[in-house]
């Protein structure tokens, strides 16, 4: 075509007019730390296997979980979800319920047989003390590096406080012990009923690299309580291990009273309204806000019977009846006598007042030291005073719930995989908090949290069978689905499509974006209508 | 060149009378000019239209300022403009569209001087109305321009009327044309 | 617990979305999209004008499938898409003048008829200025004659190429260059301007429409549909202009989401003249949330009555076009 | 094939000739009739797939048919007077964009006062506009052009406008050759554009262009004027041999030997001017005459040479510019620069005041006797203009000038 001149151009030639020139800041793609994955003790990747499971790849999905953790389907019912108080949809509608697609991938894991092959081998080797979450998580995390791992366990089997002093309402055995196998099957070798006294010359006999010791609590609080009877009068532990055991004490058309306000106490209670308990009540010296006790287990345990009497305190164990002091709060907020009694029926009194661990024999060990109630001191690498010899779970400070236990479990197998290769473990820098501040909710569509079915009332009382269902696959894509993505791109293509100036390249599926710099302005706009926040503005080098 | 200017009212076909002469004169192989006296008149105003035959291609553009012709559709138009001007009296030729006598319509002096072959009036209004059932006086005084000046044969003129309106309309104002043009004849 | 079943994390309301189904996906989400704008082009930084062009032209293009001649009326879009020696346009493209886009685009639809160049598909498109004032005579014209023409108007709320200055698009109290912020009723004053689209529809044309840059898959559907009749449509797409709204540039779609969501610019779409659908509004705001993000309005917000008679402009709207759920989804 | 028609009525089966495929019309007097034969004869279907529009103004008639050019189809429109004022954007525009489209305009004078009739002042308004203009003398001319000017606009890729007097032309019935199709199609190619907007191959068309590029673009529009004064003789012969006339010659002289005075005018009024010069001559009068037949490209060197010998030039012209005296004298001063022979210019004619040969003959000869004002306005009305100049210097009265003559002259009837 023979053109006019100026007046009448060739088409896309302004590719020539490199704009990005005007820029003063530029858009770049970040990744920010999710609340949830903040929160983890565990440190799970939660919006990494989130975003798998959006897309139905379940599998993925648990690949990504186990890397963390090792027991998602003990963890999806027994973890008190930190992560959801952090989830950042909460201020939307509703968190996302985590652990419920945790849940459901771990059911997923056990119904399909998923397995992990371990690591190659390492020539170390590892001796763990305690086969409990923290034990067991250890176990699966230095099995992944390579190394070779004996675990030695005083008990008859593995699981700890997972099997002793969770009840199987709330954690089915078969889901423990098929968490538990597939952690076997990595090439676990364990000892049972055998408690170690010498550890020192237990590795030097067996030539381990290593050892993490990870024993828990479980020896119970006692109070002095005068009573006429102290058979009347037991403690939850025990209570829950007999059970476990299959030996419970009878109960039946018995008045229960429980004494003391953690998870254990309603355990305790809840346990005694399965085993026929009449009554099972349960006395707390100070008020609900304060209870220690997870919120929705006292609903549960509510739902199912159970009573408290708040501000009191047992003075006297009697035939029948229980003698207790009300309490009041002083300015402090601390609970003080007032001299006034009452008295409530009771046949039998659970102590449930926190346990302690039977550390004596790590005493031993030249270098290891304890504070009061017999806590192991460790350093920020968790190697107790002794080298080579680290410590985790509920025998170390901290909070003494399953995933913290786990995650001690993991960090510790980190700092050991380091030691035995002579090296010191480094945790790795962590990103910018994704807050909720950094997103765009606009685009978020509206859904509020599945609710997961429960056992109706009645079958609640009279048997162990688990109260909290799972999700069916649907409600689980739901959920997940439901999940913000916090800091993470999930390739929402906002960023590919309000750039005024085409300046942003798609890759593909999976393959994320790229910004053209050189036409790109600096506008800012897709760093504005990112919906997660994975898109920050940084100033240009003057 | 012969030159015919027609005064008429807006709606009497004045402008169409100048453009079926001119036709005429061309279907006869002359060189025909028409054209109306340009303006945006409507219906009722006084009009006029020139045409101009000769044997001479025509170059000329202006009006007819001297006709050689003169047709005048409406009476009503004789004192309200100077109708005769440019007009000769002696050798000029004058149709006028009446029933009246020259002294009725108040120029009876001023026709005296024409040749008496060159003068004539007609009925075309009557005509029209016998053969069109309008009173459209425009085709009918053509009829009679024919017979007059001899100047364009009815044949021609005839054949121009059927070009301008095909069909019934056509016919009916030959019909009319021929009725003036025997009237002119026969006296 | 009955819980929809699907549900796609972001739904439609971003651009894609990695969990919907292909079809239900926008054509900028695609590699394939064809940027009839292309990239190097003089437009402001976050020009909202240069997006939604991207934006209908793209989707225009998609419907025909690359078969479209557009028409471009003077003004920013024109200015800062083809100075020579640069065009950034990637399909036949003709400016002509300022006012007559809509002729200039039935005559080329014309030429199309008479070549038998079916398949071929004609878009106009003009700013606020060039289309509902200066063009408006040539634009009404089209429509009368139902010209096989989707004419696209860019919305920006003045005469932005010039300076700023007012156009009858120019909303109450808006500061511009010829309505400044001064004397005792600063601003445009309330009370006037036109609405084109009511106006279009009033011709009774096949297909008119409104439509946000902030909500690419209704703009989308709206030019697609049009793309799928024929004769005269229109569709009316608000723009903002960070520059002549004196607004963040990264503001500009949170600006055209709010002008929507305050029921400030509703979303509908007409056929035959009768409105058959409107886009109700998700999350009601109200109109100071659009209001403070833009310097043209920073008088405004100081006039407790003059906010309070834009907030009745919002509410007229809800109530004229049901804006609050009535309308079909 | 000879017929007795009016001049529009010709104009519109010329234009159907040459195969238009885009027509958009908008009414105006005195260029109406020739659209509304044309939309007759594509509703009949004689005009193939044509496409006609009913536009709502001259802005849009013009914008439409530079949308159908654009887009690769041969287009055409007419207007006249305030309607050519109405497109002027867009007139330049198509200019600008060298876009072949042919326009007739039935030439008619601008108001206020506003007036049908006929004068130049309309089409010399657009006279720098990048258009050709060419001028019809006679309605058979008027039609030669029109084929004449549609292979012109699409060999060099400029719009051209035929312009015809209004209603001396335009509502005229005289004898006219209507030219064969096949005559046509022999002549005039379909039209092969020159660019076009094609999804097949995209260009942009009507780009900004600054400083840097903008003198480029008008230099080459000149070069196209240029361009076109070496085409259009070709084109004159070509059509000849064809068609047997001789029409659309820019400087066409009659009677120059031995002229000492030469009139120059364009348009209808040169048939007049003829028979004047006839009449003159043989009243042993050394005058002769050139009738201008392109104002745009304007034919500096062949109209000089034309007067070179002539002692003085009397310029007709149908146009005035207030102040400065004739449009039209201008150019033709402009072909004579260098030259010491005295170019008087006579304004006439305008807003369709008649021009008769007495009027001419009597100018000519004051002309010949060196005796003539400059510019001279034939047929004035003194006495008026004299009374109203007087009025107004005793007592300014506002309000139109035109009212107060008419009050003046107390207008009743028709006068010639």
């Amino acid at each position: 075509m023979k053109k006019p001149f100026a007046i009448t151009l060739d088409v896309s030639t302004s590719l020539a007019n490199h704009t990005g020139s005007w820029r003063t800041s530029r858009p770049v793609y970040v990744h920010r730390l999710p609340p949830c994955n903040d929160a983890c003790p565990a440190g799970e990747n939660i919006q990494g296997w989130l975003n798998k499971a959006e897309e139905g790849d379940y599998e993925a999905a648990w690949r990504i979980l186990v890397r963390d953790n090792p027991m998602p389907a003990v963890h999806g019912r027994v973890c008190y979800h930190p992560c959801e108080s952090a989830c950042n949809r909460a201020r939307l509608d509703a968190a996302v319920s985590i652990h419920a697609v945790e849940r459901f991938l771990g059911d997923e894991a056990l119904k399909r047989g998923w397995m992990v092959p371990p690591g190659a081998d390492t020539g170390k080797k590892v001796l763990i003390i305690g086969a409990g979450p923290s034990g067991l998580s250890a176990a699966w995390h230095l099995r992944l590096m390579g190394h070779a791992v004996d675990v030695i366990e005083a008990g008859a089997k593995a699981g700890g406080m997972l099997r002793y002093g969770i009840p199987r309402y709330r954690l089915p055995r078969e889901v423990l012990d098929g968490e538990i196998a597939r952690i076997a099957a990595m090439g676990v070798n364990f000892t049972f009923n055998h408690k170690v006294e010498d550890l020192g010359a237990l590795m030097a006999e067996k030539g381990h690299d290593a050892a993490f010791v990870a024993i828990g609590a479980h020896l119970a609080r006692r109070t002095n309580i005068p009573a006429r009877d102290a058979g009347r009068i037991l403690d939850a532990v025990s209570l829950l291990h007999a059970v476990e055991d299959g030996a419970p004490p009878p109960l039946m058309g018995r008045k229960v009273v429980v004494y003391g306000g953690g998870n254990t106490a309603l355990d305790a209670a809840r346990t005694a309204r399965r085993l026929g308990a009449q009554d099972a009540v349960i006395v707390y010296r100070r008020t609900r806000e304060q209870m220690p006790a997870h919120e929705e287990e006292m609903r549960e345990a509510e739902e199912e019977g159970v009573r408290v009497n708040w501000l009191r305190t047992i003075k006297e164990v009697d035939e029948g009846e229980i003698l207790i002091e009300k309490m009041r709060l002083n300015d402090d907020g601390w609970p003080e006598p007032t001299g006034e009694y009452e008295k409530i029926a009771g046949d039998m009194v659970v102590l449930a007042l926190g346990q302690q661990t039977e550390s004596d024999f790590l005493a031993r060990l030249d270098g290891v030291e304890f504070d009061r109630n017999g806590v192991v001191k460790v350093d920020a690498s968790m190697m107790t005073g002794h080298p080579g010899v680290f410590a985790g779970g509920d025998m170390v400070p901290s909070e003494r719930t399953v995933t913290v236990a786990t995650g001690h479990g993991k960090a510790a197998a980190r700092n050991i995989g380091a030691y035995v290769q002579g090296r010191t473990w480094r945790h790795p820098e962590r990103p910018e908090l994704a807050r909720f501040e950094l997103l765009n909710t606009w685009y978020y569509d509206d859904a509020p949290a599945t609710v997961q079915p429960e056992l109706d009332l009645a079958r609640r009382q009279a048997t162990f069978e688990e109260v909290v269902k799972g999700l069916d696959e649907s409600n689980a894509l739901f959920e997940a689905r439901r999940c913000l993505s916090c800091g993470n791109c999930f390739e929402c293509d906002n960023c590919y499509g309000v750039c005024p100036d085409n300046a942003v390249k798609k890759l593909g599926p999976g393959k994320g974006y790229v910004f053209d710099y050189d036409f790109c302005k600096g506008c800012g706009l897709c760093a504005e209508e990112c919906p997660c926040g994975a898109i920050a503005m940084v100033p240009e080098e003057g | 060149m012969f030159q015919i200017r027609i005064h008429g009212r807006g709606g009497q076909g004045v402008v169409t009378a100048a453009e079926i002469l001119s036709i005429a004169g061309f279907m006869e192989g002359q060189h025909a000019q028409a054209f109306p006296s340009f303006g945006s008149e409507r219906m009722g105003a006084p009009v006029m239209a020139f045409c101009r035959l000769d044997e001479r291609e025509i170059r000329l553009r202006e009006p007819v300022m001297a006709p050689d012709a003169l047709i005048i559709q409406d009476t009503t138009l004789l004192h309200q403009v100077d109708l005769f001007q440019g007009l000769d009296r002696r050798h000029g030729y004058l149709i006028i569209n009446t029933t009246k006598r020259y002294d009725e319509l108040g120029i009876g002096e001023y026709v005296n001087s024409f040749l008496p072959h060159h003068i004539c009036t007609v009925a075309a209004s009557e005509w029209a109305r016998k053969f069109i059932g309008r009173p459209v006086p425009n085709i009918a005084l053509l009829g009679a321009f024919c017979a007059l000046t001899r100047r364009v044969k009815l044949e021609s003129l005839q054949e121009a009327v059927l070009e301008k309106f095909p069909g019934r309309i056509g016919e009916m104002n030959q019909k009319a044309a021929a009725a003036a043009y025997d009237a002119i004849r026969l006296n | 617990m009955t819980q929809r079943v699907k549900f796609y994390q972001t739904g439609t309301w971003t651009v894609g979305n990695r969990l919907l189904d292909a079809e239900k996906r926008t054509v900028q989400a695609t590699t394939e999209r064809r940027n009839a704008l292309t990239s190097g082009h003089r437009a402001c930084q976050g020009c909202g004008e240069a997006l939604g062009a991207r934006y209908a032209v793209d989707a225009a293009l998609a419907a025909a499938n690359g078969k479209v001649i557009a028409v471009n009326a003077t003004g920013c879009l024109e200015v800062f898409s083809t100075p020579y020696p640069e065009s950034s346009w990637q399909l036949p493209w003709l400016h002509s003048l300022f006012g007559n886009a809509p002729a200039v685009a039935a005559g080329v639809a014309a030429a199309l008829k008479a070549k038998g160049r079916t398949g071929v598909r004609v878009i106009a498109q003009g700013g606020d200025g060039g289309t509902v004032d200066i063009g408006f005579g040539t634009l009404s014209g089209m429509f009368d004659r139902n010209d096989d023409v989707l004419y696209i108007c860019y919305d920006n709320e003045a005469y932005m190429n010039t300076g700023v200055q007012r156009s009858s698009r120019t909303p109450a109290g808006a500061r511009t260059a010829t309505t400044p912020a001064v004397g005792p009723h600063p601003g445009n004053p309330p009370g006037q301007g036109k609405n084109p689209a009511l106006i279009a529809v009033a011709h009774e044309i096949p297909y008119v429409a409104t439509a946000s840059v902030s909500d690419l898959h209704d703009l989308e559907d709206k030019v697609k549909k049009a793309m799928s009749i024929s004769g005269a449509r229109y569709i009316h797409i608000h723009v903002p202009c960070p520059l002549g709204w004196g607004a963040r540039s990264c503001d500009t779609i949170k600006l055209a989401r709010l002008a929507v969501q305050s029921g400030l610019f509703p979303l509908w779409e007409a056929q035959d003249g009768e409105i058959t659908k409107v886009t109700p509004i998700r999350r009601p705001v109200p109109v100071s949330e659009y209001l403070k993000l833009q310097k043209r309005f920073r008088h405004v917000l100081k006039d407790e009555a003059m906010v309070a008679a834009i907030q009745d402009i919002a509410e007229r709207n809800i109530r004229r076009f049901g804006l609050l759920g009535q309308g079909e989804e | 094939m000879l017929k007795q028609i009016e001049g529009s009525n010709a104009v519109a089966q010329a234009v159907a000739l040459c195969r238009p495929e885009v027509i958009s019309a908008y009414p105006i007097t005195p260029q109406t009739h020739i659209v509304e034969d044309l939309s007759a004869l594509v509703r009949q279907g004689k005009l193939g797939n044509c496409q006609f529009l009913n536009v709502e103004s001259e802005f849009a008639a013009m914008s439409s048919v530079i949308g159908a050019s654009a887009a690769g189809a041969r287009a055409y429109t007419a207007t006249a007077s305030q309607g050519i004022l109405f497109m002027a954007e867009a007139v330049y525009n198509a200019a600008g964009m060298n876009l072949p489209i042919v326009m007739t305009v039935g030439n008619r004078a601008i108001g206020a006062p506003i007036n049908i009739w006929n004068d130049h002042s309309d089409s010399m308004a657009m006279a720098n506009s990048g258009w050709l203009q060419l001028h019809a003398e006679t309605n058979q001319e008027a039609v030669d052009l029109h084929i004449i000017a549609f292979k012109l606009a699409e060999t060099i890729s400029m719009p051209v406008m035929v312009c015809m007097d209004g209603f001396i032309l335009t509502h005229a019935y005289e004898r006219v050759d209507i030219p064969t199709q096949q005559q046509v199609d022999s002549f005039l190619p379909p039209f092969a554009p020159m660019q076009m907007l094609d999804p097949d191959d995209p260009v942009t068309m009507g780009a900004m262009v600054g400083p840097e590029a903008f003198m480029e673009v008008r230099y080459l529009m000149h070069q196209k004027h240029l361009q076109a004064l070496d085409l259009l003789p070709r084109l004159v012969d070509e059509f000849e041999t064809l068609f047997g006339r001789r029409s659309g010659e820019m400087v066409a002289p009659y009677r120059l030997e031995g002229a000492k005075t030469v009139v120059v005018a364009m348009g209808s009024v040169n048939g007049t001017i003829k028979d004047v010069v006839d009449d003159m001559r043989g009243e042993g009068a050394a005058i002769g005459a050139v009738k201008v037949g392109a104002f745009r490209p304007f034919p500096l060197s062949g109209l000089r040479y034309a007067l070179s010998a002539a002692k003085r030039v009397v310029v007709i012209e149908k146009d005035l510019a207030p102040g400065l005296g004739g449009v039209f004298a201008s150019n033709v001063r402009m072909a004579l620069r260098g030259l010491p022979t005295p170019v008087y210019t006579v304004i006439a004619g305008l807003g369709g005041r008649t021009i008769t040969k007495a009027a001419l003959k009597e100018t000519f000869a004051r002309a010949m006797a060196d005796e003539i004002e400059d510019p001279a306005f034939l047929g004035l009305k003194r006495e008026i203009v004299e009374a109203e100049l007087a009025r107004m210097h005793e007592k300014p009265r506002s309000g139109p000038m035109a009212e107060n003559i008419l009050r003046q002259m107390g207008l009743v009837g028709y006068r010639l």
